[in-house]
């Protein structure tokens, strides 16, 4: 149907939002290892991207790469934090935190959806997040308990990152309308809160006190950094419309 | 001496050198600047495609890429695990790479200017390489011949996927067709140059050679690629910018059209189109990421220190 | 007091205060709170638009949205001058608006998001600023009164250029029209609550009425403003999302529809969408620049010095 | 004549992608007095590009904005010194400094140009980009003498910048067909060298030792820098072809 479609959107933009920012990384990390890690991180979003797209395009006869190349910024379904600029590596750990942490308490809940192939893509996409979950988690602990500089780095990222939680655990009619289909976001609040409060407890860290942003990704309002992700990740797509590669 | 004895006839045998193995310091040398040159060329190799990363035009096309240039970076650490056994450290062939004193190879100076050289590259640059590589499986210093096996294994499934996307290009709209043909245009004569200098201006091969670390000349594997790839040009309708290439019954080699050897002397001394720009772009990577490995090193430190202290605790 | 007097009788006269002239602590709190706001509200202004200065659609287009983005900058030190005249200095104010410790404008913590925002803001924004701020014009602190002449002046230069730019879409392709329509929708509530809370909760507001700072209530200036867009859009030939609005012949004002001042107070408490993109990028502006600063700092004293040196030797 | 058009789509392109470049700083300077600074620079680049672009337009019935947004990659003719990233104040300024010394010299020639649609918009860039030369001289002075940061800094902006000196002042077959229109860029490299070594002199700097990169700007064979920055200029004129603005 097409509000599973539009359900599907929503996870499959998040991950290739995730993954076009990640794909960055690549050739430009920190040590080699990590060019390994980051782009290992980005190609598993990138496959749970293209299943979710491809899902969701039956509902519109669309393919993966009409949906990724051929929307407008406003037909995207992705959440802010996903748009957020990777910064340093810190900023793109404590993104990666949230993202992961988010992502693996909802795709390990959309196992048991009524829906069969939401179903089956979560349960291939929770084991690959439960790694990057731990990527996530050991590299705030190096980084909080590292040096003095990497200490004021985390946690400046994590305050950058942080007015952008709160979206991510907005429900709306779309997903109350398709009770036992979709993950009710504010369900995953509490997993969330206990999975960063204990992470934090270890690294001596605090969650910021800091406002969140108004969302509206999952309608299409989007932060201001989206527009030029789709302008360069569409450029050649559109250059060529038609064309098969 | 005995040991060197011992070197010469294991050599003399084709059998494997390894780390504990006494070697001449010559060879070590040979082997280190090689080895790790090699693992150069594969970290440096990742810009070109890295740049065309967030602009593939496909989802299928983009995973690729990033699983290839990401194979890169992995292949990056077996040669850079195979150099230290000869007893210099990744940080030291990183710290000469970053201060311009190491060489990598010269063709990823070239720019990689549309989607088109995705396959060209993979194709040709990665389909020299292998003929380069697949005999180095052999070569006489063991964890060098088996990091070879791994990466050619891979480096083959990296070939197949650039003649895919000419392939699927040359069958494509006018455009995308003209934009492989380009590539191929621009890739063709420095791939054939990365099997070095004609044997005659190449005095250094001698030597590895008999070391059983090179086993053909460069203009042997250069002429067996030539006769690789103009079989498969056929299978993608496209041609190559080059008319004289021919097979000499005489000798039972391919020959190919005169290459400007004087392009790739200054290529390689630095003055092509984007020497500045791939070692300032890893010179970047590398001190952004300096914090980010000094936190890691302290943090392993500490939890070090706490485990022993844990144990005599207990 | 005498002083106290003197004071009075200036704004009685409606006379202009000069930084030499005596005020009450008061008076200059109030002015410096309220100048350097408006300063802030420019340097943060800028940024919804710097946004599309790359992206413009047209050269003229980005020629005119980069010199109106550089007109802030400039009304940004004018207005930071007249602050200063009031014996706070531009560095301070820098570092509450950095410290998060300074308000500006809420309405610059909505995103920019299409090209027809461009136009939105120029006519909508520019448009209430102005009738915010041409009564400043007669503001009795003088140096404040004057930046907002000048100020002015450019103001309306660049609302007339938001409203081309709406109009050029309006009567553009459908695709056009919509975002133009959409980026009004968008900005027409925000602009009405620029002139800020209904006066029943505006209690600040009479005594910088008293002081001839204010010189008509937010009501007043909220109501003419939506007098003068009512006659606008239909030129535009969009509509505004507000169909409540009519003119009141009993009281010869304009009335509008309700507004969420709940929404509001939410941006002013930091919760809009782009608090906090807005000011870490000024954050990072700053912070990147302060090793400039610095530069230009040193250089400058050991400039002065050399020359005093040379003043002694001579 | 198209060979005159060629000579000006030089122009133009070098004018606006640097404008394009410059533009980003607005809203992002060291201080306020550099927003404006740099935005006014930006705005004169713009101005003469149009200028450029608009007579180049004249041999193929183009507009300054046909020119600016519908052409490829491939048709741009920048050369590889304006596509350049911005990198730090001091790169930025170091790029300044070489466009702006280069600039002076052709507009002051271009002036006495057989061309006088070219000969016009020379005379009146030169006494812009005089200012922008002396802009980008005073601030290597302060940044070279300031702090040792700045001197750091300034001195790598310069080693950043140096490789693609080389291709402003190459001759090509266009250039010297157009004797008497065109300037030939040759010419102008001594007096470009005269006022570097001046200002080096005072500012106690050193024309770097590193070779020259290849360019090719002029006949389409860019850095790989420009298709991001073409992705992004372009983005929305594309979207609505045909429309006006």
């Amino acid at each position: 149907s097409e509000a599973v479609g539009e359900y599907a959107l929503r996870l499959g933009d998040d991950a290739l939002i995730l993954a076009q920012r990640l794909g960055w990384w690549i050739s430009r990390a920190p040590e080699l290892e990590e060019d390994v890690a980051l782009g290992n991180i980005a190609l598993d979003q990138i496959g749970h991207a293209r299943s979710f797209l491809a899902y969701a395009g039956h509902a519109w006869g669309k393919t993966e790469d009409d949906l990724a190349y051929f929307r407008g910024e406003d037909e995207f379904r992705s959440c802010h934090l996903v748009e957020q600029p990777n910064g340093d590596f810190a900023r793109t750990i404590a993104r990666q935190l949230v993202i992961s942490q988010y992502q693996f308490t909802l795709y390990a809940r959309l196992m048991n959806s009524a829906d069969d192939t939401l179903a089956a893509i979560a349960a291939k996409a929770v084991k690959e997040v439960d790694y990057h979950r731990d990527h996530a988690r050991q590299w705030v602990l190096r980084l909080a308990l590292g040096t003095e500089e990497s200490r004021r780095r985390i946690v400046e990222g994590i305050l950058l990152t942080w007015p952008y939680v709160g979206e991510l655990f907005e429900d709306d009619d779309l997903v109350t309308g398709l009770d036992g289909v979709a993950v009710r976001p504010s369900g995953l609040r509490q997993a969330f809160d206990t999975d960063i409060e204990s992470l934090f407890a270890e690294a001596e860290l605090e969650v910021p006190a800091v406002p969140f942003a108004v969302g509206g990704g999952r309608n299409g309002r989007h932060s201001e950094h989206l527009g030029y992700i789709l302008a360069e990740m569409q450029v050649l797509a559109r250059e060529h419309p038609g064309a098969t590669w | 001496t005995a040991e060197q004895e011992q070197f010469d006839r294991l050599i003399a045998e084709d059998s494997r050198i390894e780390p504990r193995d006494w070697m001449p310091e010559a060879y070590r040398k040979t082997l280190t600047r090689q080895i790790s040159q090699h693992a150069h060329s594969e970290i440096i190799g990742m810009q070109p495609e890295a740049n065309w990363i967030t602009r593939a035009p496909s989802l299928k096309r983009k995973a690729i890429l990033m699983a290839k240039v990401q194979d890169e970076a992995g292949h990056g650490l077996y040669l850079y695990s195979a150099a230290e056994t000869l007893g210099t450290t990744r940080d030291s062939m990183m710290a000469d790479l970053i201060a311009g004193k190491a060489r990598y190879s010269s063709i990823f100076n070239y720019p990689a200017r549309t989607w088109a050289d995705m396959g060209a590259i993979g194709w040709l640059v990665d389909g020299a390489a292998i003929a380069n590589q697949v005999p180095l499986c052999r070569a006489s210093y063991g964890p060098y011949g088996r990091a070879m096996v791994r990466i050619c294994k891979e480096e083959s499934f990296h070939q197949r996927q650039g003649f895919e996307i000419l392939l699927e290009l040359a069958n494509g709209t006018e455009a995308q067709k003209q934009m492989a043909q380009d590539a191929v245009n621009r890739w063709y004569a420095p791939s054939l140059m990365m099997f070095g200098p004609p044997d005659e201006d190449s005095p250094n091969s001698q030597q590895s050679m008999a070391w059983n670390i090179k086993r053909f000349s460069n203009d042997e594997l250069r002429s067996r690629f030539v006769g690789m790839i103009v079989e498969q040009i056929k299978t993608l309708g496209l041609t190559l910018p080059d008319d004289q290439i021919n097979y000499n019954e005489a000798t039972g080699k391919w020959e190919h059209g005169p290459l400007d050897w004087n392009e790739f002397k200054e290529v390689l001394a630095g003055r092509g189109p984007c020497n500045a720009q791939r070692l300032e772009r890893r010179r970047e990577a590398h001190d952004d990421g300096a914090w980010v490995r000094e936190a890691a090193a302290a943090y392993a430190a500490k939890q070090a220190a706490k485990h022993s202290e844990m144990k005599e605790a207990a």
